[in-house]
């Protein structure tokens, strides 16, 4: 009866998603759910996540330590006054369930709506250049999460006066993501580790590891971690050597 | 005025504009009342006509309260060479599920968002955030305080929508229910 | 490929495009080089004359070694009424330094401001003050008793916020950064 759980971990949203998928694959009622049964299942795959370091591992943890609470109740005997209303203790994640059933259905309807406008662009005209006695200016392009942003930097250069003192080393992004690219021209992996080694100085190291993130964005290169904490192993991606 | 007119300077109006044009807009370029004939519906439909009879590559969308230029879907292998080599990037679903909560609960706070999702979801506010498609919207009333998230213009642009309200109905649980009924028939 | 079929990539990657079409980033738009068989300048001329006989308002100028979509100087007096007075016009970046400073500052005098942006700031406190995004608010006690600035009710307004104690708190803005990382994995 227990299939084994030969799925992609990349699949699941968070633990309510794995939920629903696992009451889509053995046809279970949402009504009705066979807590041991679902207890036991999602166990089974939090073990192997933590193998993975899933991004949201605590969140997992979390739902399994629910689901284990509502199994334990549910073997509790049930002692209730007369005409007190007995609430079946998977009330609670069966409303959880649907609720997100519902959202997840809506990001559905979004997605087939960010389809449709794919192959549109807007029209983007050259900026304005506005005469003399025009330089007003409104809110109407700025977010206050901009406002934020730009504050942030600022204070962080100014509350930070030694960086000023420190000798402006010849680095930047593009040579080192040039020097990546050069490496990974003759080598299929790279261990990041070893490129710590070869540099001097932190600054250079930080510049390198933006850049790299950079080219990981870009997909010229892959990134692969077996564990958190462990070594990065850098390969080509599917854009590599197309910018 | 003349349509004719009329449709030149909302032709040059919408070339120049960065984001859609509303009427009210129309009208403050417009100044002189009097030589407002016509709404700008009107005058839309009409210059619209003509982009379709003269085979132009692009249209006139109408969308966050006012009408865009988009070019046509036919264009969209050429045109997306400007960009990247991809394109338009895509949302991830976890993007897509934060967007859908915000857009049917809005204004909404990061609790209220993971409380639904079952799952942490800075990383996606923060992409939604960075890409103008959600906004800050003042704060909680409740303890916390907590910053409140709503969807921008730019979010209607991106999925090519007039208004919220034009969102698809967001399925009520019962719905929900009846179909898992059946798919287990 | 026909001249009118090139036309219309042509006329379809200048509406899009941000900036200035080159014939380098038009090559790479249309990927097969067998197509291509007109230069760019010649498909620019071609569409130009179109404009120009069936009386658009817009044209096609050439700048930076590249192509753009302007609208005709005729409409000018239209198009103005976009982007002045309550119109849209881009926040500078020195105004919007100037504004975040204030924002978390307040209230703040002149010299503050500048010692923060490192750089003169009179005349982007001038354009905020214009605009009524910035007020003036009295003295400083100290000895030169500056001008202090604080931010405007409207601000205020615009961004859904009761007070200025509701503006997000750095904490909360390196809180949705610091996810970064983990989006690694």
């Amino acid at each position: 009866m227990n299939r084994p759980l030969r799925v992609d971990l990349d699949m699941f949203e968070g633990p309510l998603d794995l939920l629903l998928f696992l009451i889509k694959r053995d046809e279970l009622n949402i009504y009705d759910i066979p807590i041991s049964k679902i207890t036991r299942d999602f166990l089974a795959f939090v073990e192997l996540a933590k193998e993975l370091q899933l991004h949201s591992a605590g969140d997992f943890v979390l739902m399994a330590a629910t689901l284990m609470k509502i199994k334990a109740r549910m073997l509790l005997p049930i002692e209730a006054e007369h005409d007190e209303e007995i609430e079946d203790p998977r009330t609670e994640l069966m409303n959880m369930l649907l609720e997100y059933k519902r959202y997840k259905e809506a990001a559905h309807a979004l997605e087939g709506m960010e389809r449709q406008e794919r192959p549109h662009y807007y029209r983007l005209p050259p900026p304005w250049v506005p005469g003399e006695e025009e330089t007003t200016a409104i809110l109407e392009d700025v977010k206050l999460y901009d406002i934020m942003l730009t504050f942030q930097y600022l204070i962080k250069n100014y509350e930070d006066p030694a960086s000023h003192m420190v000798d402006i080393e010849e680095v930047s992004m593009s040579e080192q993501a040039g020097y990546l690219m050069t490496l990974l021209q003759t080598q299929d992996k790279i261990q990041f580790s070893s490129l710590i080694h070869q540099f001097e100085s932190r600054l250079v190291l930080v510049v390198t590891f933006l850049a790299l993130l950079d080219m990981l964005r870009s997909r010229q290169v892959r990134i692969k971690q077996s564990q958190l904490f462990d070594d990065l192993l850098i390969s080509r991606g599917k854009e590599f050597g197309t910018h | 005025m003349e349509l004719t007119d009329l449709k030149k300077i909302v032709e040059a109006l919408l070339m120049a504009s960065p984001i859609p044009l509303t009427e009210t807009r129309f009208k403050m370029c417009m100044k002189d009342e009097a030589e407002l004939t016509l709404g700008l519906e009107e005058i839309i439909e009409s210059l619209q006509a003509d982009y379709d009879d003269s085979g132009r590559a692009f249209t006139i969308k109408k969308v966050a309260g006012g009408y865009q230029l988009v070019t046509r879907a036919d264009f969209e292998i050429y045109v997306k060479g400007l960009f990247t080599k991809t394109g338009k990037l895509r949302l991830s679903q976890a993007a897509l599920e934060t967007l859908a909560i915000v857009s049917y609960r809005q204004p909404v706070t990061r609790n209220e968002i993971e409380a639904i999702r079952g799952v942490n979801s800075d990383s996606s506010i923060r992409t939604l955030l960075d890409r103008k498609l959600l906004e800050i919207r003042g704060r909680d009333d409740g303890p916390g305080r907590a910053l409140l998230y709503r969807t921008s213009t730019e979010f209607l642009q991106y999925f090519g929508l007039d208004s919220v309200k034009d969102l698809p109905k967001l399925k009520e649980v019962e719905d929900l229910l009846s179909e898992d009924q059946q798919e287990l028939v």
